[in-house]
């Protein structure tokens, strides 16, 4: 990728695959299409919308997108298993993901937690790494994306995040304490973009021109009231079920988790040591074989730095 | 009582003119009546009206909260909300569990013929078969979205995937069960194994066909909404999988509801028309769709 | 036309059948068969004799007229064998008495009785698809004997059989009948064999089916054996409904 | 060439004393032989190795990626460290599918009953059963779970849902196609509807209702495995569904093709006792179990 | 034993046939069937013709002995109608020359007057279930008389007939072989008919399956049409096969 013009006929075609439907975890690339940040990077980014069992890793390294969204101990199993992937940038510095009891339910700490049912997503490890780590024991139900099941039983521990689940049980009138993976010390990077060695390797100023509009995207999405304002309209449309009230909330919710530590500097930052840390924990919990070499799961050498907005607006 | 009391029949002379020498009469039977119609209407109807009432009854008596099942008045005052989201995502699952259903019916046909054929090919084949209903697509998705990409193509693949099998499965003991005479009678007159197939086989064949096919109506529509679910919605417009999935995580539950309500639509309106077709196709040689006097 | 209105097995008053396809297979029917009466029909083929036994054994409703059915316990032997393709000759045999909760012994007794009429009893463990058309035709007719009905109906039971065969089973029907004079509504081709059986022989014509005239034996079943057999009478009788029928 | 010629026939001293009086022979038909299993097993072995050549051919000729389609070799390989975590998940899914299989066998079979004996029932019910085959299990799921609890027992239930209505419809098209003269010879005899299906209609209705359980032997197994996507419980009493999740999640493709193939055979094994209760009840009666010759 | 070996239609040589489960229907047959040549079997009920019928016609193979197949059309007239039931009538007459791809114009025109030799002209367009077991067996009989076959096999074509269509088709039969010269195995339980309409009569026994005594009709159908007919010669002829057939 050579060009810098403007939107033209000439424009480089991008692609990308979301974690999800389109949500406000997915507002900063909105953004920089509304904002036209793309096409002044004479990118043609088609977004292409997630779903509960799409593999982005496996969409990505087939060539079918030319970026994902994932979770950082995604790419690390796909770099164990010999995917060859490579995260370029991390949106979730801090990751949001833990778990939420019902406010009455007694349950203070991790240790009030064991014994209980947890309705947690198959394959995850943050579960894991609460029993290794605090020494508890319980058993695990598959979250099929409703937590009926957890509105209804007084006792049950559900995984969610505090921008959707929290929210969901709330309407639903559950008061909820929220207990992050984070919190019992896990806590890798989350919605990392990641793209192929080769197309990294081939094309580093397509990546860094489609980084640079999408963490802009980001920062405005996040600040601009009436930018966000638009792009939530979008988001809506192309995911005609979303509930508008909730999406606020997320898009609200969500920014400690983009701009926290790093992220404040430069968002989607990455470092070596938490890289490390994960690789590390991913081995203590027997997900990995010992030997993954940390530095070749992540590259921030096509990463423009882009700093988080220093104000934050409250939703309109 | 003698039996020479009773002797006097009709006489001949009493009945009109010969008519076996003109043409007999050929299907003037009648189309279905108002009455017929209504028979067939009001059942349905009816245990749609007391299950309603029933679901309607558990709800009020065991408070079943609504974010678990909703109450049918909820799900009847969402529609007014929620129409405009449901048409599309209704045709898009239409389009993919119908494409689905050719394919299904195409290829289960196909390979029972195979199978039918060649005896060696049933037993080769029938394993890998069951084999292939068997895989969770979920094991599959990912080879199909590099190939097709994901979006509709696929999910049309994919409700193929989970509707052959009925079809092939019926289809070939259809074919098996062909009277044996009749099909000696094809092989002594030297009919072609295909001509066997095509005018002797299958017609034998369909009211097992159309078993496959009753089922697979089913099939296809639920494939359609897993393969929503597994290969996503791609560029192009969700389908009922994906408004399934969105409310459910939203706990929207009439809306969830109302979504499942379109999917048995979309299933329903195939089984209807597999119904029709069996009915125009069998009731006027096949037991299970003839009328009880004849 | 009757008065007499006890117990008669089945009585046709002015029936008519006409098919869901329009075809009209019988024109007015008038018939009674009384009890202990043999009744044979001849006619040609596709003249509605199926059609009226079916009427009397209450398997088809008449379209028009009035039908009154008086027995209780009818057997049915229809054109075809009709047997259960998973059962073999002695479980198909005892079906009747069994579906009538004769006891065991009985059912049994009965079972290897009628196919020892019918000369099957060495096959009583095979599987129907196992036999001659005419093995199973004649298991068919072993049901049928087997249920000791009021009455019984027959349509061309010995048709599949050889002559030597259709000779012993038509006197076995008739040293049953002396026996137990149930009543018996009986189709045949064979003019001779309708004759010989028969109280009556009903004459039916084609176009549109209808009894012609109604025979009476000159050697009805109930007479002495051998004696009234064979005779002219006979010979006469059989000419004369065979004349009748070609007149049609 | 004159006919007289040929005139002298064997000569009926020729024949052994007349047989005619001792019983028939029954069923002396002997036991499938070495060489008949061999053809049974044979062919499915070809295809194998026919397909497993090919898997590896293509994977190595248009380099298919590992992720995407393991390579055969890599499935082998993986074996020996899988089959320890595999067994329990297996047995777990078995007992679910299995216990699901039979369940829908019982209802699937009483639905059809009651269909095939009051038309009305029929026309009522029918509908529904499509409906109950078109909801997602992610529909019904929350409510499950809270009735029955996460686990084996709601894992069942769904492997039922989504296997019973091949059942009940190959049952009831068997149910109604029997011989209108045996069901009349029946009714004239005095037979309860009761005595009329257990003793004719079902058996006849067997060849029917048996595809329908070859349908259902696969279905009740990817049924289990979606309960366990969606319902299960975690760790080894997960079942193949946990397993199957969890490795496609960390991307273990050699393993879940594993799985996979142990999920299969979990359905082979009982579409191979399906097969077996047909060829036992069908084979000396039906055509479509028969062997050519007689 | 035969030494023309010219084109026989079907020869039996020390052809036996024992079914799966064991039983011998078949004990050693010796049978030629020349070309043209009309031969009728009579024999009790399952004593083997259709088995040995079925051998002719290639449908079922001899366990042991030889037999040899010259004939390359063949027709088969079933025991049973075994007509496609979702087929009306004019299809399933014209069944054979369909497949054979016979012109359509003369496959319908064949068809059409096999029809009208069974006397079913009028009922082209019905299905299967809406005819009499005597029409349905008449439909299979057309479509065999409408196939012009080499060698017309019968099994007991007209069993299920009224003896006056039942001698109508004899002769409709016995009218198309002076035209055609096919060759003819018929089954019937009807002595007087076997030896009426053939060349030869085989009489068959059972216990088990054999040939008795092939007989030669006084009666050929080659000969003068009304000439030879119902002589003194046939009678005899006649009671000689039921005499045999009563010893066996
Ligand atoms: N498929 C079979 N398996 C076993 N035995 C059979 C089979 N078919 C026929 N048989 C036996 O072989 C014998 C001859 O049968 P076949 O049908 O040839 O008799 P048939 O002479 O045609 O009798 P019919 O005049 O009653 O039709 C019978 O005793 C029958 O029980
Ligand atoms: N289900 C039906 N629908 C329409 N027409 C029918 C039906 N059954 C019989 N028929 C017609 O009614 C007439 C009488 O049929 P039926 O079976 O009573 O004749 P039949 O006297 O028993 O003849 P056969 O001696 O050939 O058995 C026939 O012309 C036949 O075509
Ligand atoms: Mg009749
Ligand atoms: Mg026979």
């Amino acid at each position: 990728g050579t060009s810098a013009a403007p939107a033209s006929a000439g424009a480089e075609p991008v692609s990308v695959v979301l974690g999800w439907y389109p949500t406000a975890e997915s507002g900063g690339f909105y953004a920089a299409e509304e904002q036209g940040l793309f096409a002044q990077q004479g990118l043609d980014v088609d977004i292409q919308p997630g779903g509960p069992q799409v593999s982005q890793t496996q969409v990505v390294a087939s060539g079918r997108a030319d970026f994902g969204l994932s979770d950082a101990t995604t790419v690390a199993n796909a770099k164990a298993t010999g995917i060859p992937i490579v995260a370029v940038a991390a949106l979730f510095q801090e990751n949001p993901v833990g778990v939420m009891v019902h406010a009455d339910s007694g349950a203070q700490d991790w240790k009030d937690l064991a014994g209980r049912t947890w309705y947690v997503q198959t394959g995850q490890l943050g579960q894991e790494w609460v029993k290794r780590s605090q020494g508890i024991d319980f058993t695990t139900a598959a979250y099929n994306g409703s937590i009926a099941t957890f509105v209804h039983d007084d006792a049950a521990v559900q995984q969610g995040w505090p921008t959707n689940e929290a929210y969901t049980a709330q309407k639903e009138g559950v008061q909820t304490r929220f207990l992050s993976y984070a919190s019992a010390g896990y806590n890798p990077y989350n919605d990392v973009i990641f793209t192929t060695e080769d197309f990294l390797r081939d094309n580093p100023e397509k990546v860094r021109s489609f980084l640079d509009a999408t963490m802009r995207g980001w920062s405005a999405y996040m600040s601009d009231t009436a930018l966000a304002e638009k792009v939530n309209a979008t988001l809506q449309q192309e995911n005609p079920q979303l509930d508008a009230a909730a999406n606020w909330f997320a898009w609200d919710a969500q920014r400690q988790f983009l701009t926290a530590g790093d992220g404040a500097t430069a968002l989607g930052a990455m470092t070596p040591a938490r890289w490390s840390t994960l690789v590390d924990q991913m081995t203590q919990l027997g997900a990995l074989e010992p030997g993954l070499d940390p530095a070749s799961l992540f590259d921030t050498s096509a990463l423009p730095t882009v700093p988080a907005p220093t104000t934050l607006p409250p939703a309109p | 009582m003698s039996i020479a009391e009773k002797t006097p029949a009709t006489p001949p002379a009493q009945t009109p003119a010969t008519p076996q020498a003109a043409a007999r009469p050929t299907v003037p039977r009648k189309a279905p009546s108002g009455r017929t119609l209504l028979s067939f209407v009001l059942p349905p109807l009816v245990v749609l009206v007391i299950a309603v009432a029933l679901w309607q009854a558990l709800i009020s008596l065991f408070g079943v909260p609504k974010f678990l099942v909703p109450a049918p008045l909820d799900v009847l005052a969402e529609i007014g909300p929620a129409i405009g989201t449901l048409v599309e995502p209704t045709l898009v699952t239409m389009g993919e569990a119908y494409g689905g259903f050719l394919l299904a019916a195409v290829v289960g046909f196909a390979v029972a013929f195979v199978m039918a054929r060649w005896n060696v090919a049933e037993r080769g084949l029938y394993p890998y078969m069951v084999l292939l209903q068997t895989i969770p697509i979920i094991a599959v998705a990912p080879i199909l979205v590099v190939w097709l990409g994901p979006g509709p193509t696929t999910n049309t693949v994919v409700a193929a995937m989970i509707a052959v099998f009925p079809v092939t499965a019926n289809t070939l003991t259809g074919l098996k069960s062909t009277d044996r005479n009749l099909v000696q009678l094809f092989a002594m007159a030297g009919a072609s194994k295909r001509y066997e197939m095509s005018v002797l086989r299958i017609p034998y064949a369909l009211p097992y066909v159309l078993t496959g096919l009753r089922i697979a109506a089913g099939s296809s529509v639920i494939g359609a909404i897993v393969g929503e679910f597994v290969a996503g919605i791609g560029g192009g417009q969700g389908g009922l999988g994906y408004v399934i999935t969105s409310t459910a995580q939203q706990l929207l539950m009439p809306r969830l509801f109302l979504a499942v309500i379109a999917a048995s639509c979309v299933s329903l309106l195939l089984f209807g028309l597999v119904r029709l077709v069996e009915v125009l196709a069998l009731r006027r040689w096949h037991e299970s769709a003839m009328s009880s006097d004849d | 036309m009757t008065t007499a209105v006890q117990a008669d097995l089945v009585r046709f008053a002015g029936v008519t059948k006409t098919y869901s396809n329009g075809f009209t297979a019988l024109a007015p029917i008038d018939l009674t068969i009384g009890p202990g009466k043999v009744v044979s029909i001849v006619g040609p083929s596709g003249c509605g004799k199926t059609t009226l036994l079916r009427m009397a054994g209450g398997l088809s409703s008449p379209t028009t007229g009035e039908l009154s059915i008086g027995s209780t316990q009818n057997s049915y032997v229809f054109q075809d064998p009709t047997l259960m393709a998973w059962r073999n000759v002695l479980a198909n045999t005892e079906l009747v008495s069994r579906i009538r909760k004769v006891p065991r012994a009985e059912t049994r007794r009965r079972a290897v009785e009628a196919l020892r009429l019918v000369g099957l009893e060495n096959v009583q463990k095979s599987l129907p698809r196992e036999l001659s058309g005419g093995m199973r035709m004649r298991v068919s007719l072993a049901r049928a004997l087997a249920s000791e009905p009021d009455l019984m109906l027959m349509d061309e039971p010995f048709a599949a059989l050889d002559e030597f065969t259709r000779d012993r089973m038509a006197d076995e029907l008739i040293r049953l009948w002396r026996e137990r004079r149930f009543g018996v509504l009986f189709i045949t081709h064979s003019i001779r064999e309708a004759v010989k059986i028969a109280h009556e022989v009903v004459v039916m014509a084609s176009g549109p089916g209808r009894i012609v005239e109604i025979v009476e034996s000159p050697s009805p079943p109930g007479t002495d054996p051998d004696a009234a057999r064979d005779t002219d009478a006979l010979d006469e009788t059989v000419k004369y409904i065979g004349a009748r029928l070609a007149a049609a």
